[in-house]
């Protein structure tokens, strides 16, 4: 099957959207680049526990995609895809009582940032670090949908790097060879942590990794909101016409550290201004929807206000939320039994440590 | 009614499972037109059609995550391992991914791994391995290790009924040695209770798999030639461990041996005696001590398998030193 | 001299061992420009170059295999794992190809696999494990896990030195929380001796790891308040244990604490246990006892990590009680 | 980088191969088949300890590939290759020795059929099972080349199968993004075990997997000797000049089960008929020889004769080697120690059980 090449940012072109949905983009990244922002703040107060991971310079990415699909389709994010969450349902609420690890948050407390998940009415699944591993899940969780003949479509996010685990690999091979309903975005923004994408891998194009599972790969510019969800909603229409597996690649920049604390000393000087100055995936939205789209600035502007808003009540709930009560770190390793007993030598288990005293038969036995 | 070897046990309740319940479907590499390297699936494939019954890539992972995601969807996929030690291959994702779903996202992850373990056949370092201990330190997985025809049949369908991944092992030096009348109708064997193999007074021994067999043939000389009555108990599930039952044997003989085929070191015996030590620590009349393979890869060679390998004398000659102590 | 922290400490060791040996080079994800995600390998890049500092793609098992492929050319290859929990990827090749090259085909395989394991720093559950006990029943690995920064230099030079595979565990929690003087010249610590870390006679605790330090600050609470005279054994090398040791302390005080951050099911507490119960169950007055991290993936937030993991007052409470029996 | 499509089986291409190495690779090609056919007969004899895996109809790919390498240059065969290791220097005798799992086998005993290897005089390395994994193995072997520039080359092979694993994956990858001096051959028999390659993966063309990785990509008829000759030359000449790696497809087809007791019911009636009749490598090149090449068949002959007596030699003294002695297992497992000790229960080893009967001063202590 050929590979075929499309960077589709040509900004005439038809996009199939209308100009409610033109707005919707706009909203979805304003939020999600401003919820960062506010978790920026949020961690310099030392309210964040443990990393921060941002998707600066990389929304229209993350937004575009997860706005081609519907909201039965499942959608497996990774760590720069904030906005896609949000699209596919997530609340700013969730995310901040997540990344403050509060007893109420999705994970309650089990686990960190946008890890997490909802596969039973928003249709999102949580990732796990390991990276490459979602891209299995994401076939299997596909592949039911095959098996039950769901119209129903899955879209897996790897990052350049992750494109060289060998999960990855198996995953996308499996799907390829079962025709399973999955779309595999591979956001490109050229570092994988401190690692430039020439070290990474040799090939120029990671939508040629396509070729060699037999199915179609395709590339554009993932800076352009319209360009990233044109792209991913004909690989989605694809998938729910039963034609099986494509690969997208998006093309973005990392304008961030791998997390907060890393200060991209590893990058070329100017390398991060000029991305920002010369292809903000916002600012070029915002061109677009003033100049040919015909929108006026003041219309943003109160999506703007909108976004904030939303933000400061969120951030107000999620600070008074509780942590979580220390023992619910027992409850739910397995269906059966549903909790873990608390340890012996622990402080109000009595009970266990009185178990294992010495018996009232010393010396002699019971047997 | 007919006897039904250890293997053929398995396919039956694989066969009643997937009768039972649609959601239910296995994936492996050859297990389709081909029935799986030891025949294991052999006939599924007519019988439920290529949706239930896939032939996947050579990638353990990969199928092995597939299962995960379509287990979140709720199906119960079923995943053979053309040989355990290719487990292994599928470490990270099971150990990470699949063990961690239900705590870290409440995801339910119902799966089994399956596939045949173990030594005593020639197979070499590659296709004689016992990964079971491996898995041991990983909440959120189970163990289970049948060892006859009667437990793998019921445990089988008590591993894909179970709500959580259950990993399998099947001893393939079983597969077709062993066989019994099985009981009928829908028998199911609930995981996390030990067996009792063979009652004794004098001195337990605690074990697994192929080895129970190895056991009971040392229980019987020991009988016979010394006049011991010595208890086997059949762990048969590993995860969750039966402490009940290995307290009571350890009441009622106070001396243990416990016997795997898996090397000594960092094997599963290790466990057992530090419960045994927290449980039962004043019924000890002796040291616990271990039977179990050198701690050195497992070689192909018959005299080189047969020297690592436990074999029956070395239980009888360690349960006589265990006696006499 | 000056003092050095833990961290420094293994750059320390690995600079000299480049320098000495131009057969050693280090591969991993991060680990040239960057200096690494803990910056263990800083600096290295500007000193040795690019073919010896080497950022590898995002590939365990490929850096990790390729590893083997130099060491069984001459090579000495050190890989980094950016966190331990990624050395799940590479456990096939590690158990199966790199642990059994010198057994089955005579292959040299020396090398290091090391990188920031263990929790106690809010990393959540795949970023704060203890895979140790995952590997102990592998023959063919070195496992060795320093607490001090003066082991950490002494045992990392071994480690590349050693003609096989060691791995070589560094626990995150104490890279830049304890620092000390180092010894002078070329301070190199052998694999397979345990260091008495406090002497006692009342009671033993045996350990490794960031669990150390917890152990000494109990045993010096205990000293204070109850009178108790702790020993505190840190274990440092696991594979090989430190058998003699073991028994040397277990006879002196004839009680036994074994704590470890890992699981306590399937944790390497079980292996020490079964040890003691087989060289020196005599010996015991007490049943040895386990305290070790709850059964459950180490959740995230704070207050649900302090609950799981082992603290300070837990191996007192159980130091008490072992004391009292 | 474009991946090259070269089926070059075109018998009138001048090879670049002397007479006397025409002869070389029918000598080579008839040696494998006719040990293989050896090892048949004492397989039936129940001699062989194990498995039996046969290369029929492959014998031109192995032999072709690895005829290309240099004694220098390092071979990493797989159950397929016993054609690449009689090539590159590995005797029948050994070969016979391991199968029968004889003491003074390559691996005395402690691995089985052709997984052994010798890198100090000959250079191949020897497989274990997991497929993959040698191929960053050989990632490794060829990066100590690089790193130490030395003129040195190596070649590692894997089935259609083998490249779905993810150690493929990585390993190539790595490869490629270090420019290893490394030839990777898919050998496409169409099958692995029973699944055939449309199961494996949905590409038609393996070769086209070299763009994902961002190297060349040839494609050779595996069954004409001197195009896969041809085709690994080229690469390991590329290799040898620091151009990296290649990735090699060659294809061919298994005539015989996974292994001896596989009586391939799952292939289509007639396939394996037609492979044999029509695309034998051995009639195809001995047509060859006496066609265009001008061999007369007596010397053909001459060589089969010469063959079959090599053999008879060899099983003569491997049938009489002694098995392993027993405790030759205990050794080798590290440099230091040397040897694990007997466990404590087995017959003979009294020091350690000694080690812990109950001490002399029972009930009380000595510490
Ligand atoms: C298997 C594995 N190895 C290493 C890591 C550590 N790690 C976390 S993020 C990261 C870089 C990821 O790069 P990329 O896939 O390009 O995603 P990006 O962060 O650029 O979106 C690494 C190496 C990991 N999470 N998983
Ligand atoms: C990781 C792994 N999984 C499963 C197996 C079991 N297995 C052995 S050979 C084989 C088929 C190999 O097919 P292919 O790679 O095409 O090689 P061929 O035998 O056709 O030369 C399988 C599945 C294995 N050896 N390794
Ligand atoms: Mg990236
Ligand atoms: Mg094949």
């Amino acid at each position: 099957m050929a590979v075929t090449s499309a960077l589709a940012s040509d900004p005439a072109a038809r996009p199939g959207l209308s100009r409610d949905q033109l707005l919707d983009l706009y909203y979805w990244m304003r939020l999600t680049r401003s919820l960062e922002e506010r978790l920026v703040n949020l961690y310099r107060q030392t309210k964040v526990v443990g990393g921060l991971f941002r998707s600066l310079g990389q929304e229209a990415c993350a937004v575009g995609s997860a706005y081609a699909l519907r909201r039965e389709d499942v959608l497996s994010p990774l760590i720069r895809n904030l906005g896609s969450m949000l699209v596919k349902g997530a609340t700013p609420l969730e995310v901040l009582k997540q990344y403050m690890a509060k007893g109420d948050s999705p994970t309650r407390g089990r686990e960190l940032n946008i890890h997490f998940g909802d596969v039973v009415d928003r249709n999102f699944v949580g990732q796990i670090s390991h990276l490459g591993d979602m891209v299995p899940v994401m076939a299997g969780v596909t592949l039911s949908f095959k098996l039950r003949q769901e119209p129903r479509v899955g879209l897996v996010y790897v990052g350049d790097g992750a494109t060289s685990t060998g999960a990855f690999h198996e995953g996308i091979n499996f799907a390829a060879v079962q025709r399973c309903p999955l779309v595999v975005v591979v956001e490109n923004n050229r570092y994988a942590y401190s690692t430039p994408i020439a070290k990474q891998c040799a090939a120029e194009r990671l939508a040629d990794k396509a070729a060699g599972y037999g199915i179609p790969g395709v590339r554009a510019d993932g800076n352009d909101v319209v360009a990233a969800y044109q792209v991913t909603r004909d690989a989605v229409a694809r998938a729910r016409r039963g034609e099986g597996v494509t690969l997208v690649e998006l093309l973005t920049y990392r304008r961030k550290g791998h997390a907060e604390h890393d200060n991209q000393s590893y990058v070329v000087a100017g390398e991060i201004d000029r991305w920002a100055r010369e292809n903000d995936p916002l600012d070029r939205y915002v061109q677009r929807l003033t100049g040919s789209d015909g929108i006026a600035t003041a219309e943003l502007q109160a999506i703007d206000t909108r976004v904030l808003a939303e933000i400061d009540e969120a951030t107000d709930i999620a600070e008074r939320s509780a942590p979580p009560e220390p023992r619910d770190c027992l409850t739910g390793v397995y269906a059966d039994p549903p909790a873990a007993p608390a340890l012996w030598y622990r402080e109000g288990v009595q009970s266990a440590v009185d178990r294992h005293e010495r018996p009232a038969s010393w010396g002699t036995h019971d047997g | 009614m007919a006897e039904v070897t250890y293997l053929e046990a398995i396919r039956q309740g694989l066969y009643e499972e997937m009768e039972r319940d649609p959601s239910v479907f296995c994936m492996g590499e050859d297990i389709g037109a081909y029935g799986g390297a030891f025949k294991v699936t052999d006939g599924l494939l007519e019988r439920f059609g290529a949706d239930r019954v896939i032939d996947t890539p050579i990638s353990e992972t990969g199928f092995v995550g597939a299962a995960a995601g379509a287990a979140h969807m709720g199906m119960r996929p079923v995943c053979e391992m053309q040989f355990i030690d290719f487990l292994s291959c599928a470490y990270s994702i099971l150990t990470n991914y699949v063990a961690t779903a239900r705590y870290r996202a409440f995801l339910p992850c119902p799966m089994v791994v399956r596939g045949p373990s173990g030594g005593y056949v020639r197979g070499g370092p590659f296709h004689s391995q016992n990964p079971e201990a491996a898995f041991l330190h990983t909440p959120g997985l189970k163990i289970v290790y049948p060892s006859t025809a009667s437990d793998a049949k019921g445990m089988i369908k008590s591993a894909v009924r179970d709500d959580d991944c259950v990993l399998f092992f099947e001893h393939k030096y079983l597969y077709r040695r062993i066989k019994e009348e099985l009981p009928e109708g829908d028998h199911v064997v609930p995981i996390g209770k030990a067996r009792l193999a063979r009652e004794g007074k004098d001195l337990s021994i605690i074990t697994y798999a192929a080895t129970v067999w190895k056991s009971l043939e040392a229980a019987e000389q020991l009988e016979r030639e010394d006049g011991l009555s010595v208890e086997v108990l059949d762990l048969r599930s590993l995860l969750p461990m039966d402490d009940e039952a290995i307290v009571a044997t350890v009441k009622k003989t106070s001396r243990v041996l416990i016997v795997h085929e898996d090397t000594a070191t960092g094997g599963i015996a290790g466990e057992i005696t530090a419960r045994i030590n927290e449980l039962a620590f004043e019924w000890l009349d002796a040291p616990v001590r271990r039977v179990a393979a050198h701690d050195v890869p497992l070689p192909y060679a018959p005299q080189l398998e047969d020297f690592v390998l436990p074999q029956t004398p070395d239980i009888v000659r360690a349960a006589r030193w265990l006696a006499a102590y």
